[in-house]
């Protein structure tokens, strides 16, 4: 139909939007946000970057990412909220 | 401001060299000497699927020893540094229900990942390293979502030592069996798992090395969270 | 309903494990299978006190077919909730009207109000901002009622329906 | 058999993993555990060097069974198996240092960190694999890192923050340098990089040898890169002083000597010898200069070691056998001095609580042993015949001279002179101002300060046996050809 | 072309645009609070859609039917873990103290809150 | 022309140099100390690189002239894990420094000179 | 093992039992022995040192050889001797065993200079020797021996860079070898070639040794040590000091002139009757006389008093070396020896009163040749042979060196000489009068004589003092034998030097007759009187202590005003600015390079990366 590559650019985008955020602010939190958005954009990257070099072995690597990547933002979530 | 222009030039004048000296090293070719014999007889030669984990373990397994090393450094260098005489955490709320709840639920999951990563070290591109450091994350979160949660020390820093006894113990076993430390005699003496390359069972001592790795790893950046989110209570002086 | 015998929670534990390998590996190799048995054991050794109060009993069909059911309505309500946001981030004038309410929740079960707050945040409008006991603290984009049953009418109930059910 | 020696690395391993499981069984057995397996370690390390000079040959250690390149090699001939046994005997002692003077806690800690220091100096005199090198480097200062920090104090706490940071950015250096090394040869094996090195394109040659002598240069004190050495050795607990001056700052040197000679075929190789001369000649008048003044007693030894690195530094950079063995040489008899002042040094702070100088008046009634230590640890390093730094220096000197440095040396013995200055003070105001009581001197630390200075003497007035073994060490270092004949390269060539 | 594909592409297509979608909200929506309502809704359906698409794609594709349990856990546990960590953000941003919206209509929370203290107070006395 | 990662490296390196050159605060230039390290994998990354090629794990039609260097990618994995480890040190220490000086100005924290 | 190393070892060896023993009783037996056996050796190896005595053995990778010569066989003769006569004295005035080991370590050191056959074995006991005087005078006083350490060092460092060169040059640092190949090299500069070394090489060369030895020589204007050293330390200990370890100073002049003469010759041509390069030598030995002699006399110690004059002496020495006849050269040594024999014994002397009195000022002392005859009669003997008056031996080594000045027809050289004479007599005359005659304080009235070991060791050198005052033949015999032909004829009582005749005999017989007539005067005249020191009245001023010019308090205090503005430059306080200077210096530099800031660290590392790429490395 319309081909990988337009996707992996479409996604690339949005992360460059998610990004643009991160720059802006203007809180804290709103970079953290605009973290947590990329990171799951991101995932979603690899896991397309997987078919695009048809290599399975990569989703395991977006795994790790997502896991690693989901506790970042917690610790920093419970950090700025003063939990920790 | 003068210090930030100075900074600049500097840093540009040190740039450009670096340039010039990476003008010879052109990007995209290849390089490769080691790198070839590599990728033409890890097969056979350590069961290896993944190159990377190859090199890692059995080629340069001294290098990893290393890096082994300097995580077991770190982690007991910030356990010295900020050892009290008493700490406990001071958290001072806990997670909600959400948090509390995700993480009981995502505990075992989370470990199996970690598992699953550094057993599977030599099909894939993970290992001991980041399969180690998922595993943390599990306990790292649970540290996130308790206020009063504390890691059993009991268990944590002899299975530390133990993984990394296990990984010399290793070697020395190559040493006395093949006559070279960190020998592969699985691979290279038993010739274990030579029907076996591509899967599971195979590529020697990979496995093996990885897992003590793992565990070492998650038990260790496990004991760096664990030191660096308790402190001193107030009042308590040395 | 209390706690389920260790056994129970423990073997319980090892299943789920043992599917989430399944798929992780996608393979039936039984080298895989035999690697991933003991692991699950292990994992699950270390982790079934933390994991699970029921055991075994949320492998009852009834609960079990409650969690089908639960997924498709859950996605549908998803993909209601992203057409919402598109709706409303693509509008020229952002029609917006947020506030925190309050709803009130039946469930007991803590797992349960994990995933009705999980349910409430991935759908229309909602965030789970805080729990306490009972007490759902919720950003609402669009608020409607600000009464406490008004917004539980509105927010908790339609979800309640599955998961009192699957998370008795 | 040879293989075995590849226990040097994995005892000092096995023991700092064992320690977490031994401080579960019993807390107050883990120093006697400590001092077990560095004695274990020098034993071994003695084997070896039996090994080594009986036969004339070095030990080949392959990592995993590989031959080199493909595999990580430890290249263990006469000089690191000389230095590997003075990092094991060093280590040994100051074990025995460390059970009277170690007082902050965590001990188990200590004890872990302190073999890993142990361990990392070592691999980083065996290794011959670069990148292997950066790793053990970097073990050796991550530990040390750790090591100079243990006190917990603000200014531990500050001295360690320097050191890491800078540490770190040499070694960033450093790894880019190895990047470009690898980038334009294809391999990471010390031996097949000298084989290789005149296919070196000269301006990447250029680069990459700059940032590996200036990541090494940090981690060896070199002028302007050693501003942490003084903090570092101010505030590490005293055993540990010891063992940075001893042998830490000796592997960085060994290192930056290993990997010069072995790219001497390298066109801009004089440029970076030039500059390593100056930075040398800089690092003995700035140390010097430093430590005149100084009224901290350990800040001054520290300044001192740092001006004989200077000396070491130039020896290398000379560019001959002769400048080599000179340095080797004054590497010896630098770590036993400097082992010898630093022990007494920080015996001095233990009982008196301080090391001012201050302090150390009546020193030489107070704690007659000690003070007569430093003394002769002093007139040793200012350069007087019968004690042994005289005769390295001398062979620097002249191992200058013959390569036509008169300028340097003039100055460098100008900074002698200096030495002289500060050193004398410190003996007059010990054995001549001041009064106190007698202290019960330590028994054992005693014999272990008269056994240096033993060796201070006895090289002082005998110096040809450890001059014939220097040699050898120094012409392992020199002869690059031999070097890279020695190791059973396998035929993976461009 | 297979159904796979077809269904694969189409779902890869449909997270795709939801990503974009949650990179506008991210973008338009006035403060952290609204913003984080458009945007974590957005980014999990997207990567549902995208990740599981891959997973199906693949069987028409690479020819294995080995990516699609892959993709699925990876989706699941972005599922699960998502809303966890909106909820912890949406938080973050109360506790430290970011004010709601000008415009917002009401905060129930706040009110809790003050009660709390109150009674915290009380109890005290 | 220098290749774009090269530059990237490089440009990593030197932003991590500038923050180390210039910020007061301690975090911060830990934060250009890993900025730098990140800038030196990426530069053994690319030095690996071959064109065209993909990663080296054998496996699912990959053969071995197929495949990048591998040993500088082993190389990066050590120094990430080495990098970590002098953070998380470098952590400790800080807050040591933290506890001590009330501050982590590197213009205030002077306890040692001269 | 051989005889030379024996000889050089046994003191050390000696002096660390003694000091490791540390039994009264035994560390002094053990020092005296020590000190004996040089002496015997010398003795021993008389009839041997003609035909030459070579050892060798390699330490360190340098080669460490001896040899045994006339020249060094007169020198060690020097050094044994007075070496010995100030270990005798030690038993009573040296307390710690400290002082045996470095007195002792002092003396191998400079038994090995003169044994040395090798520049690099020169070298070593050369900073032995350095050290371990360094460390006599440290145990007293720091500031005085930091200086002389420094100093000598930096003398020793100055030699190490000369040998340094010439071994660069030369690849040998074999005497014998490095004479060969100098002459080689001031042949070809004579052929109007170029040699090994080039002009401005030799002039460095030259210019280093002359600092090396010129420092340990005690000449001006690096003479500033010497004052302090010789008096901040164990006075019997400053008579080998002065007497024996200075000479290494004068030793090396001659060993340059062995070594390298012929090429300094040549490369740098004559000036008058003598060389360019030896005049200069000697100039500096003229200016040296002068300086050290008014130094002496307006000293109010008489431990600085004999320091100074000491440093005179040795500017006499270095005239003769620089004038560079053989008959100069002869003339030094003679005076070399002359001179370890009387300021050996003065020095000894002076311990003897220190010893008793404890005190050390010309102003605390007066009439003690009543209460120490025996002390008494050395110091006649010392004061009449310094004084150079027959027929003791200092009369016959000036003569000598006179006349060979004199001959040379240099005039500026024979006026030094002259005034140097001169002003010795000036501060002798307080001496003899301000010590031992005139008003005894009270404190002083239960003085004893001298104490036997150091009676002995007065004995010892006054009869030496004596012996080769009215036998010079016999010196000049042995001197005769280091030329290897008869420079000064004469027989056992005569010199004769062609030009002139001295007859020692003859003139012992008149002065014997002579105080015998005086001795009859003054026993039967003198009567002494006492006079209350306040009531004197001096050019119609009243009497201050500041202004009190009595023979024992600022006697030379109107010479003193006269040289004020010469006595202003003073080079000691010039050196110990350049030191301040230098350590301030140090102190700013530490605290702007160490300035404590990690960020001007990583700057510095900053810097040397730039250096790295702008230098293109
Ligand atoms: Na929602
Ligand atoms: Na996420």
């Amino acid at each position: 139909m319309i081909g990988l590559e337009v996707y992996l650019v479409l996604i690339g985008i949005a992360t460059l939007l998610s990004m643009y955020r991160f720059f802006k602010g203007p809180t804290t939190v709103d970079r953290l946000v605009a973290v947590d958005i990329m990171t799951t954009i991101t995932t979603g990257l690899m896991v397309l970057f997987a078919l695009y070099y048809k290599r399975a072995i990569f989703l395991d690597v977006a795994l790790v990412y997502a896991v690693l990547a989901f506790l970042g933002v917690i610790a920093f979530a419970r950090y700025l909220e003063g939990g920790l | 401001m003068v210090k930030r222009a100075l900074a600049i030039i500097t840093l540009l004048l040190i740039g450009f060299w670096l340039a010039k000296g990476l003008v010879g090293v052109p990007f995209g070719e290849d390089k490769m000497l080691v790198g070839e014999y590599y990728l033409e007889n890890v097969k056979e030669q350590t069961g290896a699927v993944n190159a990377v984990t190859a090199v890692v373990v059995n080629y340069r397994g001294f290098d990893t020893l290393g890096e082994v090393t300097v995580l077991f450094i770190a982690s007991t260098g910030v356990g010295a540094l900020l050892w009290r005489r008493k700490k406990e955490r001071s958290a001072k709320s806990e997670g909600s229900v959400v948090l509390t709840a995700g993480a009981k639920m995502l505990l075992p999951f989370i470990m199996l990942f970690g598992a699953y990563i550094f057993v599977h070290g030599h099909l894939t591109p993970g290992g001991g390293f980041p399969g180690g450091a998922t595993v943390a994350t599990a306990f790292l979160m649970l540290y996130l979502a308790f206020k009063e949660y504390e890691i059993d020390h009991k268990v944590f820093e002899p299975l530390e030592g133990l993984a990394g006894v296990g990984y010399v113990t290793v070697g020395l076993i190559g040493l006395a069996i093949g006559g070279y430390f960190l020998f592969d005699w699985i691979w290279q003496t038993w010739q274990f798992g030579h029907e076996n390359i591509g899967r599971l069972f195979s590529a020697g001592f990979i496995p093996i090395i990885y897992t003590l790795i793992g565990i070492k790893v998650g038990t260790e950046l496990t004991g760096i969270v664990d030191n660096m989110i308790k402190e001193e209570p107030k009042g308590g002086g040395q | 309903m209390g706690e389920a015998s260790k056994i129970s929670r423990y073997l319980y534990t090892v299943i789920v494990l043992f599917i989430i390998w399944m798929f992780l590996t996608s393979s039936l190799d039984p080298q895989e299978l035999e690697i991933g048995l003991i692991l699950s054991l292990i994992v699950g050794a270390l982790t079934y006190e933390v994991f699970t109060e029921k055991g075994l009993a949320n492998l009852h069909p009834k609960r079990v077919a409650y969690a089908i059911a639960y997924i498709p309505y859950f996605i549908w309500a998803m993909i209601m909730a992203n057409l919402d946001v598109a709706y409303r981030v693509l509008h020229p004038k952002r029609p917006i009207n947020p506030g925190i309410v309050e709803a009130k929740t039946v469930l007991k079960n803590d797992l349960g109000k994990l995933a009705l707050a999980n349910s409430i945040t991935l759908t229309p409008g909602t965030i789970t901002l805080d729990v306490k006991e009972d007490r759902y603290f919720i950003h609402w984009i669009d608020v409607t009622d600000e009464s406490v049953e008004g917004a539980s009418k509105a927010i908790t109930e339609p979800f309640e329906k599955f998961l009192k059910v699957i998370f008795p | 058999m040879s293989q075995y020696a590849a226990l040097l690395i994995a005892l000092p391993l096995m023991g700092a993993f064992l320690i977490p499981i031994l401080k579960k069984i019993s807390r107050s057995a883990i120093m006697p555990f400590l001092a077990f397996v560095t004695l274990v370690q020098t034993g071994i390390a003695a084997w070896v060097f039996k090994e080594v000079y009986t036969t004339g040959k070095p030990i080949i250690i392959m990592a995993g069974g590989f031959r080199p390149p493909v595999g990580i090699n430890l290249y263990i001939g006469h000089f690191a198996s000389l230095f590997v046994f003075i990092v094991a005997l060093v280590s040994f002692l100051m074990v025995i240092f460390s059970m009277k003077s170690i007082k902050v806690e965590p001990k188990d800690k200590y004890a872990m960190l302190f073999l890993l220091l142990m361990l990392g100096a070592t691999g980083m005199i065996a290794t011959g694999d670069i990148f292997n090198l950066f790793v053990f480097m970097e073990i050796t200062a991550i530990s040390a890192y750790a090591l100079t920090a243990y006190n917990k104090s603000g200014e531990a706490s500050d001295a360690a923050m320097k050191y890491i940071i800078l540490g770190g950015i040499g070694s960033s250096f450093f790894l880019v340098g190895i990047a470009l090394l690898y980038g334009s040869l294809g391999t990471l094996n010390l031996a097949q990089i000298g084989q290789l090195a005149q296919l070196m394109d000269p301006t990447v040659a250029q680069v990459a040898l700059g940032l590996i002598v200036l990541g090494l240069a940090v981690e060896a004190e070199i002028f302007p890169l050693n501003a942490w050495a003084p903090d570092a050795y101010q505030a590490a607990p005293h055993p540990i002083t010891t063992m940075f001056s001893a042998f830490v700052v000796k592997a960085s040197l060994y290192a930056m000597a290993r990997i010069l000679y072995l790219t001497s075929a390298v066109s801009s190789w004089g440029n970076v010898l030039n500059l390593l001369i100056i930075l040398g000649t800089l690092t003995v008048i700035i140390g010097e200069l430093s430590a005149l003044r100084q009224t901290n007693v350990k800040r001054m030894f520290a300044y001192s070691s740092i001006a004989q690195v200077g000396f070491i530094a130039v020896g290398f950079a000379l560019g001959t056998q002769a400048g080599v063995n000179a340095s080797v040489f004054h590497m010896v008899n630098h770590a036993i001095v400097k082992a010898l002042m630093f022990l007494a040094v920080g015996y001095v702070a233990l009982e008196l609580g301080g090391v001012s100088l201050e302090d150390f008046r009546g020193l030489g009634k107070r704690m007659p042993l000690t003070a007569f230590a430093i003394t002769v640890g002093a007139i040793s390093i200012i350069g007087i015949p019968l004690f042994n730094v005289f005769w390295s220096k001398m062979q620097l000197v002249m191992a200058a001279l013959e390569a036509g440095k008169t300028g340097v040396i003039a100055l460098i013995l100008g900074a002698s002179l200096v030495e002289a200055v500060y050193y004398i003070r410190l003996i007059h105001t010990m054995w001549f101002e001041g009064e106190g009581e007698k202290i019960g001197e330590d028994t054992l630390l005693g014999t272990i300060m008269l056994l240096l200075v033993a060796l201070v003497i006895i090289i002082g007035i005998y110096p040809d046996a450890v001059w014939q073994i220097v040699q050898k060490a120094g012409k392992d270092i020199f002869d690059v050809a031999s070097y890279v004949k020695n190791v059973p390269l396998m035929g993976v060539s461009p | 072309m297979s159904a796979a594909a077809i269904i694969g592409e189409f779902l890869v297509l449909f997270g795709a645009i939801f990503y974009v979608l949650s990179s506008l909200g991210l973008i338009r929506m006035p403060d952290v609070y609204n913003r984080m309502q458009t945007a974590t809704k957005s980014a999990t359906l997207g990567s549902l859609g995208v990740i599981v698409g891959v997973g199906i794609w693949a069987i028409s594709n690479v020819n294995s039917y080995a990516w699609l349990p892959k993709t699925i856990v990876i989706a699941v546990f972005l599922l699960l873990t998502n809303p966890i960590s909106a909820h912890a953000l949406i938080r973050a941003a109360y506790k430290s103290g970011i004010p709601l919206w000008e415009r917002s209509v009401v905060d129930k929370y706040k009110e809790a809150l003050e009660r709390e203290g109150k009674e915290m107070k009380e109890g005290e006395q | 022309m220098i290749s774009v990662y090269y530059f990237g490296a490089i440009s990593l390196i030197l932003i991590g140099l500038y923050a180390i050159l210039t910020k007061r605060n301690i975090l911060k230039m830990l934060v250009g100390l890993s900025i730098m390290e990140t800038g030196v994998n990426l530069l053994l990354i690319s030095v690996g690189y071959v064109r065209g090629k993909s990663a080296p794990i054998l496996s699912e039609g990959v053969s071995a002239n197929q495949a990048v260097d591998p040993i500088p990618q082993a190389l990066v994995l050590t120094a990430i894990v080495i990098g970590v480890a002098t953070t998380a040190l470098a952590l400790s220490v800080a807050i040591n420094l933290y506890e001590r000086y009330k501050t982590l100005d590197v213009e205030k924290i002077r306890g040692l000179r001269g | 093992m051989n005889e030379l190393v024996v000889m050089v070892i046994a003191p050390l060896l000696a002096g660390v039992l003694a000091w490791l023993l540390d039994v009264r009783g035994i560390k002094e037996a053990l020092g005296v022995l020590g000190a004996a056996v040089p002496l015997g050796y010398a003795a021993v190896l008389y009839e041997r040192a003609g035909e030459g005595i070579n050892v060798a053995y390699t330490l360190g990778g340098f080669q460490i050889t001896f040899a045994l010569n006339q020249l060094s066989w007169f020198f060690i003769g020097i050094a044994a001797l007075v070496g010995f006569t100030a270990v005798l004295a030690m038993v009573s005035t040296a307390k710690s065993s400290y002082e045996w080991l470095f007195a002792l370590m002092s003396l191998s050191g400079v038994l090995g200079v003169f044994l040395a056959n090798d520049l690099m074995t020169f070298f070593i006991f050369w900073e032995i020797m350095t050290f371990a005087s360094f460390m006599m005078v440290l145990k007293y006083n720091k500031g005085a021996s930091l200086k002389y350490f420094l100093l000598s060092v930096f003398g020793a460092y100055a030699m190490l860079i000369a040998i340094g060169i010439i071994y660069a040059k030369l690849g040998t640092f074999e005497f014998s070898a490095v004479q060969q190949a100098m002459y080689r090299d001031a042949y070809a500069v004579m052929l109007g070639g170029q040699g090994l070394f080039t002009k401005g090489e030799t002039a460095l060369i030259y210019l280093l040794f002359i600092i090396a030895f010129g420092v340990k020589a005690g000449a001006f204007p690096l003479h500033v040590w010497a004052p302090d050293a010789y008096s901040e330390t164990n006075q019997s200990y400053t008579s080998f000091f002065s007497g024996a370890l200075s000479k290494a100073g004068v030793y090396g002049f001659i060993l340059m002139y062995i070594l390298m003469g012929a090429k300094l010759t040549y490369e740098f041509g004559a000036f008058r009757s003598t060389t360019k390069f030896g005049y200069i030598i000697a100039f500096i030995g003229g200016l040296t006389i002068v300086v050290g002699g008014l130094l002496a006399a307006l000293q109010e110690d008489i431990r600085k008093l004999f320091a100074y004059s000491s440093i005179s002496q040795l500017g006499y020495i270095l005239v003769g070396i620089g004038v560079g006849t053989a008959l100069s050269m002869q003339a030094a040594l003679f005076h070399a020896l002359s001179h370890a024999l009387f300021k050996g014994l003065f020095f000894l002397i002076v311990a003897t009163i220190v010893y008793r009195t404890g005190k050390t000022e010309f102003k605390d002392m007066g009439g003690l040749a009543e209460k120490m005859p025996f002390t008494f009669a050395m110091a006649f003997i010392a004061i009449l042979s310094l004084a150079g008056i027959p027929p003791l031996v200092g009369f016959a080594s000036k003569w000598v060196l006179f006349e060979a000045v004199i001959s040379q027809n240099l005039p500026i050289l024979g006026g030094f000489v002259f005034f140097g004479s001169a002003i010795g007599f000036v501060y002798l005359i307080r001496f003899t009068y301000a010590v031992w005659f005139g008003q005894r304080p009270t404190d002083l009235d239960d003085t004893k004589d001298a104490p036997l070991p150091m009676a002995i060791a007065m004995g010892i050198l006054a009869l030496g003092n004596v012996l080769f005052g009215i036998a010079p033949g016999l010196v000049a015999r042995e001197l005769n034998k280091i030329f290897g032909r008869e420079v000064i004829g004469g027989t056992l009582y005569v010199l004769d030097l062609g030009f002139g005749k001295y007859n020692a005999l003859l003139l012992t017989i008149w002065l014997v007759i002579g105080i015998i007539i005086a001795g009859i005067v003054y026993f039967m005249g003198a009567k002494v009187r006492r006079i209350p020191v306040t009531d004197t009245y001096q050019a119609g001023n009243p009497i201050t202590m500041d202004y009190n010019l009595t023979i024992r308090r600022n006697f030379f205090l109107p010479l003193k005003e006269t040289l004020a503005f010469w006595l202003r430059m003073s080079f000691d306080r010039l050196y110990r600015d350049v030191g301040r200077y230098v350590e301030d210096l140090a102190e700013t530099l530490r605290s702007y390079i160490y300035n404590g800031n990690v960020q001007s660290y990583a700057w510095y590392l900053a810097i040397v990366l730039l250096i790295l790429a702008l230098w293109g490395v």
